[in-house]
């Protein structure tokens, strides 16, 4: 164990984050891919303050904002996610394209 | 190699494997149960880095409230009936080579900036121990102090707050209030 | 902390409080939820701000650290000036909107819930720029976001309204991402959180490549806010979908909160890794006008124009930090300042006549002059005509870029602002020399929001001839 | 006798610029409209003071012995520093024997026209307008002659140009009146410019304008010592700028090929016919060949042109007026023949032998008051027949007595018989190139007079002799007094100024420069010669005419090449048209239009094209965008990261 | 020293500006409906800023500076505006801009007057028309680059709608055009300003300050081409000169006017003052470059004036030519080369105002302007007639009018240039005289001439004010053709400088 190998790991997480955004055509799945990128963030951070930081405590205070953060905003986009359920609007991202040009 | 390097290399393929199977199942649900996985992971990840209290706000607060929440929503939003259709194959190879060449670039960026195999004012094992615990994060965050995370603490209240506001004014059924918009 | 440094965190303070106002008024005294009762709760707690803000610019010290986390300096308050304008002049557009008849598509409804948020994105976008360590300016360009994608989802049965805050909710996450990334690569290299260790651990170690590549993830934050190309795309979508009002913060407040964002971070700690970033700041900005310019040109849908317009607009923003610190923030502000003065007026005119087309003031100036001459006045500062004030605003960046020897970029950005005149004047010509519709007539402005609009277009004269404003910014940024 | 330097009259010979140009400014503002006799009244007499003061300077002037040339007054006009030095332009007056006599020939003649138009434009809706504009003329004239520097000659050689194209076109309700003037300025502007570059060159090498500098030898050798190198070739300064000096007196005096506006400008009424365009402006070509003539000598170039073209215009005019039948045309061409005369007169004289330049100077004298007089008595036939076509009149001496006088005088003195002033003048002309060994041109002038000796006989028996052909138009025909009291007023001249001064030309008109003329042998068969000419050429017409002939359409090929003038016209036409339409207009039009604005909007075309493009990849569909995003980011490491 | 605060005399100055500021906000006040009253409001600015310009002109000589002076201007006050960028209000005169200023003043009476019948959105007319004023006098006594652009840019506001809302034929497009291209020539402009600022190492914008700089030659080299060219869009330097036969061709008689008249000279003015002032090796290098566009220019405007059949477009097209003799004046790069330039700045806005005056008297009583409808106008209409016919006359640098003192000036400053080129170019320069007679008199031939049309019978001829208008500018253009000393000895004495330092 090592801070390299915590490294890539956490790179190989978010690239893994970064596939699922941009294959997946369900709504939820691209968000489930958010999440694996900021899982990723918070492996960095806390292999950073472990392995490296002069303050180390900050790398988990870090990821504790990280997660009040992330369910803030999951939490909007959910509610979105239901207003465009309510509205009938199929949560396929290929289909939600009226706006454009 | 330790017991430590085990647990390790166990709990990252444990991560990554659930990784790709929360971007790579077709099912919502049975993606969000892998991200559950893959979060649930990562906590133990974090226990073996000694950042005992970031494992438990993972479980408790990320794992279940977040990933609960999407599960409800899922649940909610399942009954609409069709599937959202599998991606164009083109696209799908797409997005696996934009993803390969992003982690390549990244690894690349990473190796190319791979200054901290220069160990720096690294703190001290003691500190190091009860760095990720709970009194000395609950420390920090309540004080004052020029190391203290106060505000921010106190900021991240409000946001929580406009998130809550935001997402109850979005989410609540329009039914009872007055017409708005045409659609 | 002495009088003259706390009154510095006075218009803070009362920022963070308006949202508790405003609920608060919304919850207690307007048992119907009526518009007016939490707008003027709001603009009053605005205009306290505002008043707060002159205060501190007048007689503040020209620091004060709040609790080692929280700093209050000129400049920054110069950029509160823009939150809190932005949010009192969104604000009152949005009034009408809530005050249209049912079935009109710009009705807006749960007027305590949109002001609230709309507070909610000053104050984060005001903690933004007066952060003193990672996790508040994290926290505080959160706030100013997402309180922003509710808004800009306002609309909860127009189907365009979600969408676009949909989109709006990936994207801003996905460089939420980005920035996370940047952050923990930051805290790697560095080991600390607070500016001022990150500086000091910089000094120590100017070229940490590491550094660099933090700097890299970071930037994008402020690229996707300020709508850089290619980090703009959601920009037309979103402000097509959202309330007008929304969209003119967005295009407004927001800019100016991303823009304090690449202040506070590159002419704070990362200023060492500043000039290695040259040449992102000079393609990024270059692609941005282009970018912005072509997708203005034969826009349609009004909110659409302006968001391609404020994208360019981002682009020449962005050529100011090609120059040192001493000029590019006095420059940044002057041009955010009148660049958010014109915007306004002109989504100010638009939310009068209620128009979804850049084709709704056709002849407007046939039905309402004063109005017309408002937009006039307006779209012509922001093309950069003098004597207005957005004139003064890119000459000052394009001098930042000039002073870095980046001519070549500056003859591409006035180039860019010759396409832009086009579509400016395009809807000049709408409104001067096309025939009204049939069927309009002159519309009715309440005295405040006249005498608003009038402040908003007076000011584009005085910013530009009066230079007690250049002063002020210039001398904020030392 | 005054003496020059003393004199009131050449004091005050800005007089002889002034009253006419008051006149002009009187008329042209305040009376021409409102008062159109006054008009007349204040022209003519201001034109018949300045004729006054011109007699008197001409008085003092030539009252020494050798009258040096001498600059009268100047007054600064505009300053051109750091030009060579720094040159002062002025507007002045330089009197020399050429000068003082056509200011004398100007104001006189002018004022006898002032007096003929007042009748002949009786009741014309232009009066009062006529009354500015030849005022005008006048003024405009008399600053050519006494300019003491080119620039100063050129401004008021453009202003006579101008005068001529306004009288020209003095009826412009007229097209064919329009055109013509039109086709006047055009084809003695395109001559000017030449002129002008000429002026600039010659400014440019000597630094000065002004002639007595521009005369002098050093000037000649200055010049000459410059070549123009172009293109491998070389040639010498000083030939070029004699040759660009000369065109001005190219155009303006109408050689061929650019003689084709003479003709035509007899659209105009006919006093202006009477002096602008046979008498005075037209010998302004004339005038300025002999002003320059010591450069002109030393350059050798222009003289050769001179010389060539002179001879040959003086024929093929002479050729053309034999068969003209309109009355203005024939003395038109008559006058393009005689200006020829002159024109190679002042060829072959040298400064050595100067015969040459007196006796064009001479027949320019002569000429100006049988010639001006012939178009005076041309007006008075024309009123009376009410046609121009000499096939109109017919039989018109006993009506007209004192035209049909003073027309017999005009057309025996422009053909040469003795003791009219013509014979004179042209037989000093042919002898002095006899003399200066140019047999040829002597040839082509001896030929020349014997077709000006038939086609004047033609004319003058056209018009009064056999029966009238007018059909009645000329029931009304009478002499009016304002019109006959010039005619009779120029007939004296006429029939005695050759006799008269043969002798003070002789000796006062030479080349700047030289005091005393060197005469050589004078060949005595010459005037013989001529008069035999002169005679035979009479004697033709009067066989051919004088029994009642009418000549009909010619068939005679030749004749009618002649007829229709050669068809210079038509080649002008054609090849200017061509030229400048076809050839440059067009193409430049289309290219502005099509190539650079059509480069214009196709750059906005491509602008709005690339914005279409934008906005179809903005498609809607949000994982694009976020490709896009992804594509930023490693743009930004590719500039800011991984590029160092 | 150059005072800092606002003198009397600079407050004159800043009042050429200042006065069309205030009608400006006259206007505004005035309701829509009282024309008459906006009429004479406007005229009586006009004239005021005339009696303004004229006394500073007859004050000039007891005020011109001596000669040497470090900053040759009278009336100068440097007031600090901005401090960053460094940017002060640095106003001043000398003979250039005096003649420059007089020549707007004379056309701002002139086009009030032949507006007299604006009945529409009258208002509106004489607001635009006064900024169009404003910017013009304060760039004329700019001398700090920022403002002198600044007000040079604040003409283009009034100029889009002027033409847009009250021109005539595809007015928006033209307008469109005139706006994007000039604007596309100022963007050149800034970025050699900025240059200026900055290479100088003094970081001002100040005239005299950068003028005692000897920037460095590979600046040069590319500074003055963005700053000539620039500017020379505005001057109509070719083949960036479309907008301006286009523009000027839609714009209301007034306007047309003033724009080719005055405002075209600002990019002639500031190739002058700015690009060769500053820049004498770049002016060196590269003059050979513009001294063959500008003969295209002259030359070419002519031939396709010839082929027009639309009388502002041929006056339009003349203009092109015309204002291509400014800067092949200015390619002489010696003092009568630029002395005939200035002069010629000067005739050229005269006549092309008269010009296009006439015209519009012609088509607002015609309703057409193609010469093929016109005819025999002469009889109907001899004082507008006789005002063409002076005026074409003029054009074609007829002496005793005041193109030939210009064109005599060009052409012997740049005969006397010593490269076979400009000799080469002169001689081609002095050939399109030939050209502009052929259709300036096929014009007015054509126009005026030939019998009266029975359907003009009853046309009007010329009102008190078009005759005021009309008599304004011809008494301008026979001043200076007849007694050209009297505008040589404004400008003479501050050419002197700039061909001193053009020696550098």
């Amino acid at each position: 164990m090592n801070l390299t190998a915590c490294l890539v790991l956490a790179a190989l997480v978010f690239a893994c984050g970064v596939f699922g955004m941009l294959r997946n055509r369900h709504i939820i799945n691209i968000l489930i891919s958010i999440e694996l990128m900021l899982n990723a963030v918070m492996i960095n951070f806390i292999a950073f303050a472990h392995f490296r930081a002069a303050d180390p405590t900050a790398g988990s205070v870090f990821v504790i904002f990280i997660i009040a953060l992330t369910s803030a905003e999951m939490a909007v986009a959910l509610a979105v996610v239901i207003a465009l359920y309510r509205q009938r609007h199929p949560l396929d991202v290929e289909r939600m394209k009226r706006l454009h040009g | 190699m330790n017991i430590t390097d085990v647990l390790f290399y166990a709990d990252a393929a444990l991560i990554l494997g659930s990784a790709v199977l929360a971007v790579s199942l077709r099912h919502v649900l049975h993606a969000a149960l892998a991200l559950m996985m893959a979060l649930f992971s990562t906590a133990g990840l974090f226990l073996l880095l000694h950042a005992e209290f970031a494992a438990l706000v993972q479980v408790l607060v990320y794992i279940g409230g977040v990933v609960i929440f999407i599960v409800y929503t899922i649940l909610l939003t399942a009954h609409l009936g069709e599937e959202v259709p599998r991606s164009h194959p083109a696209k799908q190879l797409g997005a696996l080579a934009g993803a390969l060449l992003f982690c390549a670039l990244l690894l690349a960026v990473l190796w190319a900036g791979r200054a901290w195999e220069v160990p720096a004012a690294h703190a001290a094992d003691a500190a190091l121990a009860q760095a990720g615990g709970v009194k000395g994060i609950g420390r920090r965050l309540l004080s004052a102090a020029p190391d203290g995370f106060l505000v921010p603490f106190e900021i991240v209240s409000l946001l929580l707050l406009a998130a809550l506001v935001g997402a109850i004014s979005i989410a609540r059924k329009p039914a009872g209030d007055p017409g708005e918009g045409p659609k | 902390m002495n009088l003259s440094t706390a009154i510095l965190l006075l218009p803070d303070a009362l920022l963070l409080l308006a949202p508790f106002v405003v609920l608060f008024v919304d919850l207690f005294f307007n048992p119907r939820h009526e518009a007016r009762p939490v707008l003027r709760a709001l603009s009053w707690v605005l205009l306290a701000v505002g008043g707060a803000l002159a205060a501190a610019l007048c007689c503040g010290e020209r620091e004060v650290v709040f609790l080692h986390a929280y700093r209050v300096t000129p400049w920054m308050l110069w950029f509160k000036v823009c939150f809190t304008g932005a949010a009192l002049v969104a604000a009152r557009m949005a009034e009408g909107c809530f005050a249209v008849a049912d079935g009109h598509p710009a009705r807006l409804t749960r007027p305590g819930e949109f002001f609230t948020l709309l507070a909610f994105a000053a104050g984060g976008m005001s903690v933004t720029v007066s952060a003193l360590d990672l996790i508040t300016l994290f926290i505080g360009l959160e706030m100013a976001t997402i309180p922003l994608y509710v808004l800009s989802g306002f609309y909860r049965r127009h189907l365009d309204s979600a969408e676009g805050a949909m989109k709006f909710i990936i994207m801003g996450s996905l460089a939420t991402a980005f920035v996370l990334f940047g952050y923990s690569l930051l805290y790697g290299a560095t080991g600390h959180l607070q500016f001022s260790a990150i500086a000091a651990y910089l000094a120590e170690h100017p070229g940490d490549p590491l550094v660099r590549a933090a700097a890299l993830f970071i930037f994008t934050a402020g690229a996707f806010k300020l709508a850089l190309a290619p980090f703009h795309m959601w920009a037309p979508d979103v402000y097509q979908g959202a309330p007008l009002p929304v969209a003119a913060f967005l295009s407004t407040a927001s800019k100016a909160a991303a823009a304090g964002f690449l202040v506070v971070l590159f002419y704070g700690p990362l200023a060492p890794v500043r000039p290695a970033l040259a040449p992102v700041f000079a393609a990024f900005a270059a692609a941005t006008m282009l970018v912005g310019n072509l997708g203005s040109l034969r826009q349609t849908n009004f909110r659409r124009f302006m968001a391609y317009s404020s994208i360019a607009q981002a682009g020449y923003l962005l050529l100011g930090f090609l120059a040192e610190r001493e000029y590019a923030v006095g420059a940044l502000l002057y041009f955010l300042v009148v660049y958010l003065t014109a915007n306004l007026a002109v989504f100010f005119v638009y939310a009068t006549v209620r128009g979804e087309d850049v084709a709704a003031v056709n002849g407007l100036s046939r039905t309402n002059p004063a109005l017309a001459a408002v937009l006039m006045l307006a779209f012509f500062s922001l093309a950069g005509i003098p004597p207005l004030a957005g004139f003064n605003g890119k000459f000052w960046l394009f001098a930042a870029a000039a002073g870095a020897g980046r001519y070549w970029l500056v003859l591409f950005a006035v180039l860019n602002s010759v396409v832009a005149l086009y579509y400016y004047m395009n809807v000049i010509r709408a409104a001067y020399i096309e025939p009204p519709a049939a069927d309009a007539r002159p519309v009715k402005l309440p005295r405040a929001d006249a005498l608003l609009l009038f402040v908003l277009v007076a000011l584009l004269l005085v910013l530009a001839l009066w230079p007690a404003f250049n002063r002020a910014v210039f001398a904020a940024a030392l | 006798m005054a003496d020059p330097a003393t004199s009131w009259a050449i004091a005050h010979s800005w007089l002889t610029l002034a009253l006419p140009l008051a006149a002009f400014l009187v008329n042209g503002l305040a009376l021409g409209r409102r008062a159109p006799r006054a008009a007349a009244a204040v022209a003519v007499l201001a034109n018949f003071a300045a004729a006054v003061v011109a007699l008197l300077v001409a008085r003092d002037y030539f009252a020494a012995a050798h009258p040096a040339p001498l600059l009268a007054w100047s007054f600064p006009w505009l300053e051109l520093p750091h030009f060579a030095g720094g040159l002062m332009l002025g507007i002045g007056c330089w009197l020399d024997p050429i000068a003082v006599m056509m200011l004398v020939l100007i104001t006189v003649i002018s004022t006898l026209v002032h007096l003929y138009a007042a009748g002949y434009l009786r009741g014309d809706p232009g009066f009062g307008r006529f009354f500015a504009l030849l005022p005008f003329f006048a003024f405009a004239m008399t600053g050519l002659v006494i300019a003491p520097d080119l620039v100063q000659l050129y401004i008021f050689w453009e202003l006579v140009g101008l005068a001529s194209y306004l009288l020209i076109g003095f009826w412009y309700t007229k097209p064919a009146a329009v055109e013509a003037s039109k086709k006047a300025f055009i084809i003695t502007r395109f001559a000017d410019a030449f002129f002008l570059i000429g002026i600039v060159l010659v400014a440019t090498a000597l630094g000065t304008v002004q002639f007595a500098a521009v005369n002098a030898p050093a000037a000649g050798a200055a010049l000459a010592a410059s070549p123009v190198v172009f293109g491998g070739h070389s040639c010498s300064l000083l030939a070029l700028a004699a040759v660009l000096l000369f065109a001005g007196a190219w155009g303006k005096s109408a050689m061929f090929p650019l003689h084709v506006w003479l003709p035509d400008a007899m659209e105009g009424p006919t006093p202006v016919s009477s002096i602008i365009h046979s008498a005075t402006m037209v010998v302004a070509g004339v005038y300025l060949t002999a002003r320059l003539f010591p450069l002109f000598a030393a350059a050798g170039s222009a003289l050769f042109l001179a010389e060539t073209l002179g001879a040959f215009t003086a024929l093929f005019a002479a050729v053309m007026a034999c068969v003209q039948t309109d009355i203005k045309r024939v003395l038109a061409y008559s006058t393009l023949s005689q200006l020829g005369f002159m024109m190679f007169a002042l060829g072959v004289a040298d400064p050595a032998a100067p015969a040459g330049y007196t006796a064009s100077m001479f027949h320019v004298f002569t000429h100006a008051f049988f010639k001006s007089m012939l178009f005076l008595c041309a007006g008075i036939l024309i009123h009376a027949a009410h046609t121009n076509d000499l096939l109109g009149m017919g039989g018109l001496r006993r009506k007209l007595p004192v035209t049909h006088a003073a027309t017999l005088i005009g057309c025996l003195a422009l053909a040469g018989i003795w003791p009219l002033s013509g014979f004179f003048s042209k037989d000093a002309i042919l002898a002095s190139a006899w003399t200066a060994g140019r047999p040829w041109i002597f040839a082509v002038g001896l030929a020349t007079s014997l077709l000006t000796a038939f086609y004047m006989a033609r004319f003058y028996l056209l018009a009064f002799h056999g029966a009238s052909r007018a059909a009645g138009r000329d029931a009304h025909a009478h002499e009016d007094l304002l019109m006959a009291l010039p005619v009779a007023l120029l007939a004296v001249p006429s029939a005695a100024a050759g006799w008269f001064a043969e002798k003070y030309f002789a000796q006062h008109m030479l080349p700047p420069g030289l005091h005393t003329a060197e005469h050589a042998a004078h060949a005595p068969w010459v005037p013989w010669l001529a008069l035999g000419a002169a005679v035979a050429g009479i004697l033709y017409a009067a066989w051919r005419y004088g029994r009642g002939f009418i000549p009909s359409a010619p068939k005679n090929p030749a004749v009618r090449l002649a007829w229709n003038r050669f068809y210079v016209d038509e080649l002008w036409q054609v090849f200017a048209h061509w030229l400048m339409f076809t050839l440059v207009a067009a193409p430049a039009k289309w290219f502005d239009s099509v190539v650079i604005d059509g480069s214009l909007d196709a750059s906005a075309w491509v602008m709005q094209k690339l914005g279409a493009a934008q906005r179809a990849w903005q498609n809607g569909l949000v994982q694009r965008y976020l490709a896009a995003m992804l594509v930023g980011l490693l743009a930004l490491w590719l500039l800011g990261g991984l590029a160092k | 020293m150059i005072p800092t605060t606002l003198t009397p005399g600079a407050l004159l100055l800043s009042l050429t500006w200042g006065i069309p500021t205030l009608t400006i906000v006259a206007l505004a006040l005035l309701p829509a409906a009282r024309t008459r009253l906006i009429r004479w409001v406007s005229l009586g600015s006009a004239l005021l800023n005339l009696a303004l310009v004229a006394g500073l002109i007859a004050a000039w000589p007891a005020h011109r500076p001596p000669l040497g002076a470090e900053v040759p201007l009278a009336f100068a006050a440097r007031i600090p505006w901005f401090d960053q960028p460094h940017i002060t209000y640095f106003v001043g005169v000398d003979g250039i801009s005096l003649l420059m200023m007089l020549l707007a003043a004379l056309i701002a009476v002139c086009g009030v007057l032949v507006s007299w019948r604006v009945e529409a959105r009258a208002k509106e007319f004489f607001i635009y028309m006064q900024v169009l004023l404003a910017g013009v006098f304060g760039c004329f006594i700019s001398f700090d680059l920022f403002t002198f652009f600044l007000f040079n840019e604040v003409t283009l506001i009034p100029t889009y709608l002027l033409i847009g809302i009250f021109g005539t034929g595809r007015k928006e497009y033209c307008a469109m055009k005139l706006n994007l291209m000039l604007f596309a020539g100022s963007a050149l402009v800034l970025v050699g300003l900025l240059g200026l600022y900055y290479a100088s190492g003094l970081h001002t914008f100040d005239l005299y300050a950068l003028a005692k700089v000897r920037f460095p030659a590979d600046f040069q080299h590319w500074a003055f081409p963005a700053l000539f060219l620039g500017f020379g869009v505005l001057g109509a330097l070719f083949p960036f000169h479309t907008w301006s036969p286009d523009g000027h061709s839609s714009a209301p008689t007034a306007i047309s006017m003033f724009l080719a008249g005055v405002h075209m000279k600002l990019g002639g003015y500031g190739c002058l003052r700015v690009a060769m002032f500053l820049l004498p090796e770049g002016a060196r290098e590269w003059m050979n470059v513009f001294l063959v566009l500008a003969t295209i220019n002259i030359i070419y405007g002519a031939f396709i004036a010839v082929k027009q059949t639309d009388l502002k477009y041929i006056n339009a097209y003349s203009s092109v030519s015309h204002c291509g003799l400014v800067l092949f004046g200015y390619a002489a790069l010696n003092f009568l080369g630029v002395r005939g330039a200035v002069l010629q700045m000067f005739s050229h806005g005269l006549l092309t105002a008269l010009i296009f005056a006439v015209i519009g008297m012609i088509y607002s009583r015609t309703h057409t302007r193609q010469i093929g409808e016109l005819g025999g106008l002469m009889t109907r209409l001899p004082f507008i007639g006789v005002a063409f016919t002076l005026a074409a006359l003029a054009g074609l640098g007829l002496p005793g009018l005041s193109g030939f003192v210009a064109e005599l000036n060009v052409f012997l400053g740049a005969f006397a240039r010593t490269p076979v080129l400009n000799k080469v170019c002169t001689v081609i320069a002095i050939l399109s005289i030939v050209v502009t007679a052929v259709y300036l008199l096929r014009t007015i031939n054509k126009v005026l001439h030939g019998p009266a049309q029975a359907k003009d019978e009853g046309l009007k001829d010329a009102d008190l004010a078009e005759r005021a208008a009309i008599v304004i500018l011809l008494a301008g253009v026979i001043v200076m053709g007849v007694w050209p000393r009297a505008v040589t000895a404004l400008i003479d004495g501050s050419i002197e400088p700039i061909v001193e330092q053009l020696a550098r």
